[in-house]
């Protein structure tokens, strides 16, 4: 076992340079990522130690990015992308959804496209516009795309490695305000599966779904609850495409109620998903409908709003009051 | 696939401005053979070719013409729901297949049936996606022949990193990126040769300028001739009769050597015409005169090697005659094949979307099966 | 009164012709929409008519088209764009999504953006891959667009109508197989508002939810379902962003039950939010869960394959009953 | 905003290669004011200010660069939460902000703090965006002077549309879209050409070329001079010392003349260099050596021009004096605006997302109002 005390960022830097070693397919690609070590600092030195035509920094063109990453995967390569930040994978979106994630199915299987697409994501930082989005919904509804965002240190390398290792596009969503969080990260452990969610806290009462910087605040808001003597249990998602309602069910057949929780805008967001099929599965087992916390159905506002705008402790728990009301 | 006896020099340094330079109003362009079928030489490209090879040209482009046109019938009869005739393009087509190598590698936009033909993929494999059987149906790894791409535009990006893949691997393999005139203005394009310069990789950017983007002509898509875009981003453009078979053949094998040998990405505009409607689904009497379809009719690519063919007495009836049976064959092989092509199975639809799995789809297949079961039952 | 009989596409046509003869300000635009008419013909004899000043042919860019015409909007115009095919939309998606969507509330409300984006959506027309595509989930999550589809006629030549006097991006979603289905227009009519959804068949049942290409497979599955004694409502939402939820409540609230039908991929799709929401606003109503049927997680099949894809009589009897049986 | 007399001839046939011949390595750019200080004379483009003309360029400079100064103290002193200083361009940005005329539009992107002030655009109003109260803070045909654009590339179509609709009106405005090297490899640019070309629009395409985009030298855009890239596009590009504040306006207004007589598209690179950081947030330590930033201080724009006013004796200590004492002024209505600088109300989150109305928005906007009163019910 070699476990170390990891902050996210630093976890992915890990998980890359282990597959920079370990499989000479492997590529770093995105705007930034060589000297500079990306914006975040998530690929820093690996330039200096794999060289420039390992860890490739490109023009500033997205489309061009994903585009010729799709063809390096075409020659054997598996490049892992770098989109600065969520709001400009959008100029790459017709390449994501045209290309990447259809062209195995074109081939009838007969080519296939490990290509991992990491986006900085969601709010909470303070940034300009464009630099605090969640655009995950917009990758789920599109098949042929796997989509998942860890929300610790050990899941930021493990699934990682994982999303290198997978024979399909995924998009990696990294939780950038949980960026500098710190966890252990045991490097020599066995990996649970990819896309299976994980209950980071027993509970009886309620369900709290989440992923990605969500988690935090729902294990926070579980905390909270605890004090007024309602046990809620907290799940991560970890994946979004695909979601494993297996657990979700599980779950919410013991607590009967369920709160889904994101940053994304609600309408159209993953808890309508959750919502649906849950409710679906669970008919008979819910005391309560499937609440959902998010953003609202505007653009992502100013930061001076954005504490406004963000699901939030105060949020969650008066969604799960609402919910345990019923 | 390469008629390897093809002499045609690497551009020199001078050749960076073939055709750049303008001749009463159009720009020069890249010809070594006449519509009369006369041969002309050029300062910076030249080839010569063996008269087995010239018949061979001669061969792969009647049974590429027949091919499409047994194609467009079958579209007509039924059988096809679609079909994008490459009726004009023979020659910018077969000439550039015929330029590359086993290990060079292809991407082909939805037109390209003759640059299949030139790398080997069975035609009829070509069909399946325009009788809506499938989206693409051959290994592109068999041929080295990417499948077709239909959204404008994108497979210049993948050619581009193919390129560098190949740049990576140490490889002296080049790619070819085919596009059209109307391609020319997408993004993608553009990001292409941004990229392919950037990294000098091994890529030839072949456009087909047919003058047509369905119902648009190139005037809306470009004011200058297309292969001066590569100029502004640091490499070489030339412009070649597109219905030229040798000096097609001659300027994409010099540019497909140009870059095995490392001297980076060129772009081919192959000056050519559609003659025939967009697709089955178009009507080009909506926007384009009788006339010039005629006038492109005289600088027919076929009927301009036959003439070279005849006058040269490189082949006689025989060969002519051998060939007409050949196309008949093939023509029906296309045929049977075709209406004989089954439907794919129901859940072929679960298929294919993931390589490793996903949930989902298993429980949408699981789903489906039941829900077809339960007709099974109501039947019993 | 002044009623034709007029086919959808017609009526499009009819409509665009209204609005350029009223408005000097209306502009047409995109690729093949002049001398051509569109590839459906929907512009056709309208560069005859208006020139080639009004009716302009572009390049062959989806980026460029919609950002020329966001710049057309700024500049006072009212651009009415064509996307040829609902699977070409995407090289367009980032000046859609971070520009069109987000300009107005950018300049906090200073400037507007005036623009029509017309994108023929949907599948049952034998084509080859990328033209049977109904993508509408992905512009309703984005906050600042408006989503529509008309299913006949009449509400074809009045929403369009609407969305070109809408200060706000409108994406109208036009129902291609049904382009040469017939109706009644009335141009002199007083419209409805444009995102109110109307009950198209009354039932006390069940409520079968649609929009666009749908609305005419309900009605036939009512009429089926009529004939087995089972009485369906049928609405036809016309507006996916918004959505009239509280239409879809009223009649929840008296039927108890609820079906969701759109072509696209269920997952994430639209019958996510419909039930989502709908089960929250009516959980005591609800005697089933809201059931939905549409394309699978998979792209788009070859269209010797649609028929299993597509949502067709079958599969939404097949759901009715499964919800009956609750 | 015009410097009115400046004397710009507009541009010769023969310009269209202004500054296309190469002199040893380096391409040759129009300069008329040497980093002495030094006036010099270009064949294509020449320009006569009277010193109060001269002075007032001096002047802009001198104010935007405290401004910008300014606005990263704030930012340091956590005033602002980002700030994208324009250290090193202000010649590039004054001079072609001077250029343009009161009905031109201007599409800046994010770091054309001097263009602003060009167009009299308060500059306090360009730091709400950056502090995070708002997204843009002004009102874009008050000055017609669009918002900030951060999605690279962006504002290139919209400049091209708005042209098109100038022309469309028959208007002999122009417009200007200023973009970074970085931009250049954005499809969105290249598209911009392409319909800029095609529909001959009124429009000036800006590079500023401060040869990095973040850590990113233009070899990883282009390897060639990005003026170059407006030939293969069919309109006329020219590469002008960014630093010089009297070629960048004489270059400028020849292009904004060119394109309000119809003669279409123009692509200016003004060759400058970032001084400073990208933003704030960066640390170009990592990536590139002092000596480079020291070279170019020794062309600075304000220098050069000061050098110049003094050499020629036009301009006194009182001006420079009365200039600090402006600066002071300045920089001290900036501080006391941002500090007072309220944050938004809560409610406006949900308010400018739709011009017509949303029901969606309704609804969340009456949720968010009965969850905040349910606090001051908990409170009472
Ligand atoms: C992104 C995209 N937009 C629109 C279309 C519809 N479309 C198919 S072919 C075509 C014209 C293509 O013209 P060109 O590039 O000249 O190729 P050609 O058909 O002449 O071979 C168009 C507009 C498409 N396939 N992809
Ligand atoms: C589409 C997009 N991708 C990435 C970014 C992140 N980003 C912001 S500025 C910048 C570099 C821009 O360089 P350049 O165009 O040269 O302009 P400069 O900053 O030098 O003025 C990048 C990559 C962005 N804003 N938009
Ligand atoms: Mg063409
Ligand atoms: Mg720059």
């Amino acid at each position: 076992m070699s476990t170390q005390k990891l902050t996210i960022a630093k976890a992915i830097n890990a998980s890359l340079r282990t597959a920079l070693e370990t499989d000479p397919k492997v590529l770093v690609m995105g705007e930034d990522v060589g000297k500079l070590g990306g914006v975040f600092r998530v690929t820093d030195g690996l330039q200096k130690d794999f060289g420039e035509e390992r860890v490739i920094d490109t023009p500033l063109a997205e489309s061009g990015i994903v585009g010729t990453a799709i063809g390096m995967a075409l020659r054997g390569y598996r490049p892992v992308v770098e989109i600065q930040f969520d709001g400009f994978v959008f100029p790459a979106y017709d390449q994501i959804v045209t290309q990447l994630a259809k062209m195995h199915a074109r081939a009838l299987g007969k080519i296939k496209l490990p290509v991992v697409i990491r986006i900085p994501y969601g709010g909470a930082i303070g940034a300009v516009e464009h630099h605090s989005e969640s655009p995950e919904a917009l990758f789920a509804h599109v098949a042929g795309l796997k989509v998942i965002s860890p929300s610790n240190a050990a899941d930021a390398y493990w699934m990682m490695q994982q999303a290198i290792q997978s024979d399909d596009p995924v998009i990696y969503f990294e939780p950038k305000r949980r960026y500098h969080d710190r966890g252990d990260v045991d490097t020599t452990a066995i990996p649970g599966p990819l896309h299976a969610a994980r209950t980071v806290r027993e509970g009886t009462d309620l369900t709290l779904v989440a992923y990605g910087p969500m988690v935090k605040t729902c294990l926070e808001a579980a905390a909270a609850a605890a004090e007024e003597g309602k046990s809620l249990e907290v799940l991560d998602l970890r994946s979004v495409s695909p979601i494993d309602f297996d657990a979700i069910q599980r779950s919410v057949e013991k607590t009967r109620r369920l709160v889904v929780v994101h940053e994304a805008p609600v309408f159209f967001g993953s808890g309508a998903e959750i919502a649906a099929r849950i409710t679906e599965r669970c008919f008979y087992h819910l005391e309560a409908p499937v609440l959902r916390v998010g953003g609202y159905h505007a653009p992502y506002p100013p930061s001076r709003l954005e504490d406004e705008y963000l699901p939030g402790l105060d949020r969650v728990l008066d969604s799960v009051d609402r919910a345990l009301a019923y | 696939m390469t008629v390897d006896s093809t002499a045609a020099r690497k551009p020199r340094r001078s050749s960076k401005r073939a055709g750049a330079k303008k001749a009463a109003g159009e720009p020069e362009l890249v010809q070594l053979l006449t519509p009369e079928g006369e041969r002309v030489e050029h300062p910076d490209y030249s080839i010569d070719l063996s008269p087995e090879e010239l018949r061979g040209l001669y061969r792969d482009m009647v049974l590429t013409r027949r091919f499409d046109g047994e194609a467009t019938t079958l579209q007509r009869q039924g059988e096809l729901g679609l079909w994008a005739s490459l009726l004009g393009q023979e020659a910018a087509q077969i000439g550039s297949g015929r330029a590359t190598r086993d290990d060079d590698y292809v991407f082909p936009t939805y037109r390209e049936h003759g640059v299949a033909w030139c790398r080997g993929v069975d035609p009829t494999n070509l069909l399946g996606m325009f009788r809506g059987v499938n989206h693409g149906g051959w290994d592109p790894n068999e041929n080295n022949f990417h499948l077709y791409t239909i959204v404008i535009g994108s497979q210049a990006l993948h050619a581009t990193g193919y390129a560098m893949g190949v740049a990576k691997d140490g490889a002296d393999s080049a790619v070819i990126a085919y596009f059209g005139d109307g391609a020319s203005s997408q993004g993608d394009v553009a990001e292409a040769f941004t990229f392919a310069a950037v990294y000098n990789a091994p890529v030839v950017f072949f456009c087909q300028n047919n003058q047509w983007a369905i119902s648009e002509p190139t005037e809306r898509q470009t004011r200058v001739p297309l292969y001066q875009r590569a100029q502004g981003y640091g490499f070489p453009g030339v412009r070649v009769d597109g219905n030229d078979v040798l000096a097609v053949l001659a300027v994409t094998k010099a540019a497909l050597d140009r870059a095995r040998t490392g001297e980076g990405p060129m772009l081919i505009e192959a000056f050519t015409y559609r003659m025939g409607a967009h697709t089955t689904s178009d009507d080009p009497t909506r926007y384009r005169l009788d006339e010039e379809r005629e006038l492109w009719e005289a600088k027919d690519p076929i009927l301009r090697l036959r003439a070279h063919l005849e006058k040269q007495g490189l082949a006689d009836e025989a060969f002519f005659a051998a060939l007409e049976t050949e196309s008949d064959a093939l023509a029906k092989r296309v045929r049977d094949t075709v209406r004989t092509m089954p439907d794919p199975e129901d859940m072929a639809m679960f298929e294919h979307t993931y390589a490793d799995g996903h949930a989902l789809v298993d429980e949408e297949r699981a789903q489906f099966v039941a829900y077809q079961a339960s007709f099974a039952e109501e039947t019993n």
